[in-house]
């Protein structure tokens, strides 16, 4: 067996085992940060399709987090308030259900990133950054200045939204709903990336002119990537609102791109598990840093640092060595 | 005689106020190699990216199969038949010998929207992919990354992902360069057999493997064609002697 | 709405956009020239503007405070490319884009450790306070006039640096293929350590004059930062003229985008929504401007695409 | 005539794949050496671990009277290694009169004379290096090289897809330099008629090794058939 | 019986300087009191809402709170409180008060011991007129805190409203703005600008030469702040329910035992951590934290030595307070603020009626 696929189970179970541990050593918060580090792994898995495989260096993604985090304030609102999500053209009401909002998270994302990738893809390197952060910039303002939502005071949900046959009020039910949906998450990006689609994806990323003479647009190739990632990273942010049953513009802020982006490079860009080990690390060291100095911040930037320096390839690349499968 | 493969037809292309390309029209006929020589800066190659769809012409069309193709982009041009090598060679560094093949064979056959079926697990694919990898020379070096190959190796890559095409038409551009003498020597007799598959338009500055291979040349100068006819026929023209042979060719 | 204050606007729109190219002049060198994403550049900026102000406290003079900017954002600079920066030039952008990530914290964190949570206090130089009057009688503060005067400069000296001198040309082919120029002899370490002090210094410089003007506290540089990327990414990456010509479109659409907005939506809306409707569009123009901009000229105003 | 370069031993590696296995390469003051060998076989190697853009990791390399171990690439270049590189590299980005001025040392070869070499780098000075034509690029990297005025200039594949008119143009160049300037240069190149002409010794590599050395007179053609494919 | 306080609030990041003053009043008070059975855990919210959630999910879960407070931010108390109380705990609120919480979202465990967020800005516009400002050109940043400063200012503001202008959140350049108000007609400016973004502004403001009269909130012309202004900020006006120069008993002990403690002069965030403390303190001599009901009581009665002098809670268990006038003068080497006139007595907040508690 590899050691990166040791590596990766190693991960999946540890993430698994550590909160069961907490929650049978009656720790509920550690289970709290464990559903943290799962999802926000999971909105670093959505990163990873469009920025690892697709090398689409996305400074705009919580854009799509934030679209998920509002999906989800948006649709559970109005039954809090006891009021009608909308009464025309037709009357509809909103949901607490979890399935409900997720796939309306999901479409809202993938159409956000529809749109966002058609015009920042005609761009490419750092002027592709530069207008993916200027529509994460755009959505931002908008939300800040948008009285119905709360501005920039976001909006509550005091109680967690439902899923059919769970309790998602008890921390380790919701840590095991979110824990799911990263590995259900893995599992998509894993087959996408060996799938034709995968190659055809890393053609476009390596060289786009050849790829096109080889008669597959880059351009086609690369929007649906984007489009997929964006949708997964909406499923995190909606996940995530009902983490902290609380939205606000602050998911749609340029550092939480930073730090979603954060994730994937200290685990290993393109590396499957590279948001899940990146996303682990981060929290725990922001967790365990905070309670050791009120200049923690700065503890914090020179271990990122001696990571990037030292730690080529982000964790997975130097614990399971340079060599990428060629199988 | 039957209708040409690829026909192109007053094609011009100006950079700011240098005419690359100016007024070309030249064809392609089945199961002949045409060759298409001249000095350094001719416009060989934006004549090539003119009929590949890299570059757009100011006026003039490009009919690949008896279609007009002017409009259609790269990618169309490819899946329409058109196979082209590029210059500098044009690979997918990270991905191995045999990845940047099956990328090819799967493009030809437009499945590149397949999510969930493994790419290298297709034997089908693969069958093909190693088969034009064997044919390029390459067998041996299937796992490598194509980033680690040598530079003569990186252009026998160019060849097998052109052949995976399964084109209507092959345009090469300099596909002996950086060969040794024997690769020089395997690539002119592929390119001998090739012939029979696709016709190709050939540009190559190794004199050798023109005069050996071509049926027709055409000699193109400062954007504009001066001459075109058989081996014979161009090698005895004074004017191609002085613009591009040189007097060491006069023998 | 007079002509008057209307052109009083528009120059305040020049004058914000100049301000905008001093915080983009050290981006473009270092980004534009070397191909490096320095997202830390927004601490050098913020050393400049407390080197400056503990200075000029200390002294009472605000030109040694502007020189002791100068010193230790080039300094800092130097020290961040020997140790960090010249090990990341082979990298891709990710791994740049991490490695200054982490120094905003260092850096941000360590000027707290050192200076404290409070905002300093940096004011303009005596001889250069108040309004002056201009033609047409618009008192214009003589300051601000000075930094246009000194943006205009630092273009033009950079404009001569890179497109005419041959350390220029070395830098810019560094940057087409750092191995190769190596390989011909020019020392391309040096030469980066050096113009990365260079871009250190004018940001440290737009922190001190521009401190001079806002509040002088740990993380000023950031907003800043995010807003000299917009200014060279519309300008077209590498380009002096684009960022001095994007800095200036940004400066005025932002500033005339927040004055007249509000007044046009005021004439169907009532006031106090039209001028929070109007200020929630204004907010987001200049991102508007940027997205615009690359969807038509995907390599920006200036730049290769 | 004094040694200007002795390599001996030479190992090298990328990552954990071995491209050297000993290579020896003397080359004395003025001499004009040809570095032979079929695709993939080490010359290019050989090259970049001389002019220190890789490490070797056996053996040693004495340029100039030097040893070169642990020397920077630039110092190595200010030694007197003239690189024209395999697959042109030139500045994309720059024009062609910043390509040739952006590393120029002083010395025989000024812009004057490059432009006398290349007539056509005159006609395009100002032009955009990156949108040269292939043959075009290849002048500007050698005229980039003699602008530094070296000792020891290398040609790798420096001929490369030019037109047969520019390519005798260039070999009578070669020669030309080498009997005015007294030039030494280490050529690799695949065309062996035009090499026995100029080259005086060749050493011949197979599998990142020497096979052959000797007198370019002696190279037989058994040998160029066993070696080199000819 | 022992009582465990979280604290969540500001320590790192631009924000840094009010969470600092929140956090060293209230331990001020703590360990003046030296009482052994309360005890505080304080974390650093970064000034980021889901940041700050988490924070009270671990002091919840793990470090089992019975008090949270220290919020400094609005939107970060919105994140926090209503799932804190809803949980039982109760939250004391050193600082952000919005007006959700005071009005429809008012709750038992909920008590705001600084103010109801528009107090100040009402302060401001009660004063305006009587300090000759007639038509007033009145600005702030474009998000609700914004929004509600300037109709609190309208609410109390006699005079006529020539302008209204909204900026940027973290706006740094105030020329054009300036422009306007130079234009505008105005005889007097009210500003709601805190942190950065009044700093720049004052600085700028004072470099035009516009000089009409300038008026705002406490926080914009706060002891943290008005250093970085410099002279800049003299003679500014800024509404407030304290001041260093209160003349009360336990204002002087407060101010002194705070300067002889961190060597600088609190801040309106340090005396309401040090009010917060003592409030909690009368609270555990009267009742026992486990006896929610009792607690809740004793907090209400508000039996404590507030460094603002007159304190009392009404019925949304907001302070009822008299409101100030400061000036921003010099004394000395320093600047600080002096009480220059009372603007309203006695006031609670516009909300009260739509709390039914
Ligand atoms: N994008 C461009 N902008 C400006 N000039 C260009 C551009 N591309 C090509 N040229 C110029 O057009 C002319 C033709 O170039 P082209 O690459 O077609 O030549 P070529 O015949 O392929 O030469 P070679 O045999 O050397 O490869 C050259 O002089 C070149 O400098
Ligand atoms: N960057 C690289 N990474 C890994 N292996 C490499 C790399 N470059 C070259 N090699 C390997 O090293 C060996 C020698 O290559 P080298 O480029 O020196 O050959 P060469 O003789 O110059 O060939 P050519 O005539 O094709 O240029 C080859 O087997 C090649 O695959
Ligand atoms: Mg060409
Ligand atoms: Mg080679």
């Amino acid at each position: 067996m590899r050691r990166e696929t040791v590596l990766n189970a190693v991960l999946a179970l540890g993430l698994l085992a550590v909160p069961l541990a907490a929650q049978a050593m009656g720790e509920p918060f550690i289970v709290t940060l464990a559903t943290k580090v799962a999802i926000l792994a999971l909105a670093g898995v959505g990163l990873n399709i469009a920025l690892g495989l697709g090398g689409m260096v996305s400074l705009g993604h919580a854009a799509f987090f934030g679209i998920g985090g509002y999906a989800m304030a948006v649709l559970a609102a109005p039954v809090q308030a006891y009021e009608p999500l909308m009464t025309w053209p037709f009357e509809l009401a909103g949901t607490k259900s979890m399935p409900v909002i997720w796939v309306a998270a999901m479409v809202a994302g993938a159409l956000g990133a529809l749109a966002i990738g058609a015009l920042s893809l005609r761009t490419s390197g750092v002027y592709f950054i530069m207008i993916t952060l200027a529509f994460g910039q755009m959505l931002y303002y908008f939300a800040i200045s948008w009285p119905a939502y709360g501005g920039e005071d976001g909006i509550s949900i005091y109680v967690r939204n439902g899923f059919p046959g769970l309790n998602t009020l008890d921390p380790i039910q919701f840590f095991a709903l979110s824990y799911g949906v990263l590995m259900a998450a893995l599992m998509v990006s894993w087959v996408l990336a060996r799938s034709g689609f995968g190659l055809a994806l890393a053609g476009a990323r390596q060289n786009p002119v050849r790829s096109a003479a080889l008669g597959i647009r880059p351009y086609s190739v690369k929007l649906t990537a984007f489009v997929i990632s964006g949708a997964i990273t909406a499923l995190a942010g909606a996940l995530f609102a009902d983490l902290n049953r609380f939205v606000s513009p602050s998911m749609l802020s340029w550092q939480t791109s930073g730090e979603i982006m954060v994730f994937v490079i200290l685990g290993g860009v393109a590396r499957l598990f590279g948001p899940v080990a990146g996303a682990a690390l981060f929290i725990l060291l922001e967790h365990w840093l905070g309670g050791f100095s009120e200049y923690w911040k700065l503890f914090l930037g020179l271990a990122l640092l001696g990571i990037v320096l030292f730690a080529r390839g982000g964790l997975i690349g130097t614990l399971a060595g340079r060599e990428v499968a060629h199988d | 005689m039957t209708e040409p493969v690829l026909e192109v037809r007053d094609l011009h292309r100006a950079f700011g106020a240098l005419k690359a390309t100016d007024g070309v029209s030249l064809t392609l006929r089945r199961s002949e190699i045409h060759a298409l020589i001249g000095p350094n800066g001719a416009g060989k190659s934006t004549l090539i990216g003119l009929i590949a769809g890299n570059l757009k012409p100011d006026a003039g069309q490009v009919v690949l199969n008896g279609r007009d193709v002017t409009q259609a982009d790269v990618a169309a041009r490819a899946r329409a038949g058109l196979a082209r090598s590029f210059q500098v060679s044009a690979v997918a560094a990270e991905l191995t010998v045999l990845q940047n093949v099956v990328l090819a064979v799967q493009g030809a056959r437009g499945q590149s929207f397949r999510f969930f079926r493994p790419a290298l697990a297709n034997t089908g694919l693969r069958a093909a992919a190693e088969a034009h990898i064997a044919r390029a020379g390459l067998s041996g070096r299937r796992a490598i990354p194509a980033g680690d190959l040598a530079h003569g190796e990186r252009r026998r890559l160019e060849l097998a992902m052109a052949l995976a095409l399964a084109p209507r038409a092959f345009v090469l551009d300099e596909p002996m360069a950086g060969m040794g003498p024997d690769g020089a020597r395997e690539m002119t007799a592929l390119l001998d057999d090739l012939r029979h598959e696709a016709p190709i338009l050939l540009v190559e500055h190794d004199m050798d493997a023109v005069f050996a291979l071509a049926d027709r040349v055409s000699v193109l100068v400062s954007g504009r064609i001066i001459a075109s006819g058989t081996v014979a026929e161009i090698r005895a023209d004074p004017e191609v002697q002085r613009a591009y042979l040189g007097e060491e060719r006069l023998e | 709405m007079s002509l008057m204050l209307l052109i009083e606007q528009a120059l305040n729109g020049l004058q914000y956009g100049v301000m905008l190219f001093l915080m983009a002049a050290g981006l473009t060198l270092v980004f534009g020239v070397m191909g490096l994403i320095n997202l830390a550049h927004g601490s050098l900026y913020m050393i400049g503007a407390f080197a400056c102000a503990a200075v000029a406290a200390a002294t009472g003079n605000f030109w040694l405070g502007l020189a002791a900017s100068l010193a230790a954002a080039a300094a800092a600079g130097a020290l961040m490319e020997l140790t960090v920066i010249r090990r990341l030039y082979a990298r891709d952008h990710l791994d740049q884009v991490l490695a200054t990530f982490a120094l905003i914290l260092v850096f941000s964190e360590g000027t707290r450790w050192a200076f404290g949570s409070f905002p300093l206090y940096l004011d303009i130089p005596r001889a250069l306070a108040g309004p002056v009057r201009l033609p047409g009688g618009i008192d214009y503060p003589l300051y601000r006039l000075v930094l246009i005067g000194v943006g205009l400069a630092v273009a033009a000296g950079l404009f001569w640096l890179i497109g005419r001198t041959r350390l220029g040309i070395r830098i810019r082919a560094g940057e087409a293929d750092r191995e190769m120029i190596g390989a011909l002899g020019v020392d391309i370490s040096r030469l980066y350590t050096i113009v990365f002090a260079l871009g250190a210094a004018l940001a440290g410089l737009a922190g001190a004059l521009v401190g001079a003007l806002q509040s002088v506290q740990v993380g000023m540089g950031e907003p800043v930062l995010i807003l000299a990327f917009v200014v060279i990414v519309i300008g077209g990456i590498g380009s002096i003229k684009g960022a001095l010509v994007g800095a200036i479109l940004v400066g005025m659409t932002d500033t005339l985008g927040r004055f007249l907005l509000p007044i046009a939506f005021s004439t169907f809306m009532e006031r106090s929504q039209a001028t929070s409707v109007g200020a929630a569009l204004a907010s987001m123009l200049i991102y508007i401007l940027m997205a615009l901009v690359l969807v038509v000229r995907p390599g920006g105003l200036f730049g290769r695409a | 005539m004094s040694a200007l370069l002795q390599m001996r031993g030479v190992t090298a590696f990328y990552g954990h794949s071995q491209a050297l296995f000993g290579v020896d390469l003397d080359m004395a003051e003025g001499e004009v050496v040809a570095l032979m060998g079929r695709n993939g076989m080490g010359k290019t190697t050989t090259i970049r671990t001389l002019t220190r853009l890789m490490p070797h990791r056996e053996g040693s390399i004495r340029f100039a009277g030097q040893p070169l171990e642990g020397m920077a690439p630039h110092r190595a270049a200010r030694l007197g290694l003239g690189l024209v590189p395999e697959g042109r590299r030139a500045f994309r980005g720059l024009s062609v009169t910043e390509n040739l001025i952006a590393a120029a040392r002083p010395g025989h070869w000024d812009l004057a004379r490059v432009h006398a070499l290349f007539p056509r780098l005159a006609e395009r000075a100002g032009q955009d290096a990156g949108s040269l034509s292939g043959g075009e690029q290849q002048m500007l990297v050698i005229g980039r090289a003699l602008m530094t005025n070296p000792r020891l200039l290398i040609l790798d594949e420096a001929t490369e897809g030019l037109a047969p008119l520019i390519r005798a143009e260039i070999w009578a160049a070669i020669r030309a330099l080498r009997s005015e300037t007294g030039l030494s240069i280490l050529v690799v190149d695949k065309s062996l008629k035009e090499l026995v002409q100029i080259a005086d010794r060749a050493v011949i590599l197979e599998k990142g090794r020497n096979v052959w050395t000797g007198e370019m007179a002696g190279m037989t053609q058994a040998l160029a058939d066993r070696y080199l494919g000819v | 019986d022992p009582v465990k306080v979280g604290m969540i609030t500001t320590l790192s990041g631009g924000g840094a300087s009010l969470g600092i003053d929140t956090r060293d009043g209230f331990m001020l008070a703590v360990n003046r009191a030296g009482n052994p059975d309360l005890s505080v855990v304080i974390e650093d919210d970064q000034q980021k809402p889901d940041i700050a959630v988490q924070i009270a999910d671990k002091m919840i879960q793990s470090d089992k709170v019975d008090v949270l407070t220290g919020i400094v931010w609005s939107n970060l108390a919105m994140a926090v409180v209503p799932a804190a109380t809803a949980q039982g705990k109760v939250y004391l609120s050193t600082n952000a008060a919005p007006s959700q919480l005071a009005g429809k979202g008012c709750h038992p465990s909920y008590f705001s011991v600084s103010y109801q967020n528009d107090n100040l800005h009402e302060a401001a516009g009660a004063y305006a007129a009587r300090a000759g400002i007639t038509r007033a050109f009145i600005m702030a940043p474009n998000y609700p805190a914004g929004q509600d400063s300037l109709a609190g200012f309208k609410r109390f503001y006699q005079g006529e409203v020539v302008a209204e202008v909204y900026t940027q959140l973290g706006q740094t350049d105030y020329a054009g703005e300036i422009a306007q108000i130079r234009a505008s007609g105005a005889d007097g400016v009210f500003i709601f600008l805190p942190g950065g973004m009044g700093i720049s502004f004052v600085k700028q403001y004072a470099d035009s030469g516009v000089g009409l009269k300038l008026i705002g909130p406490a926080f914009s012309f706060d002891q943290s702040i008005i250093q970085a202004m410099g002279d800049a900020a003299l003679g500014v006006l800024n509404g407030a329910n304290w001041s260093p120069d209160l003349d009360n008993e336990a204002n002087a002990a407060f101010v002194q035992a705070f300067r002889a403690e961190y060597g600088r002069l609190p801040s309106v965030y340090a005396a309401y951590g040090y009010d917060t403390a003592n409030l909690l303190l009368s609270a555990m001599d009267k009742a026992s934290v486990s006896d929610a009901d009792a607690f809740r009581a004793a907090l209400r009665e508000a039996d404590f030595a507030s460094v603002r002098g007159k304190f009392s809670f009404n019925a949304s268990q907001h302070p009822v307070q008299d409101l100030f006038m400061r000036e921003v003068v010099r004394e000395g080497d320093i600047l600080t603020n002096r009480i220059v006139g009372v603007a309203i007595e006695d006031r609670g907040h516009a909300y009260e009626d739509e709390c039914k508690m």
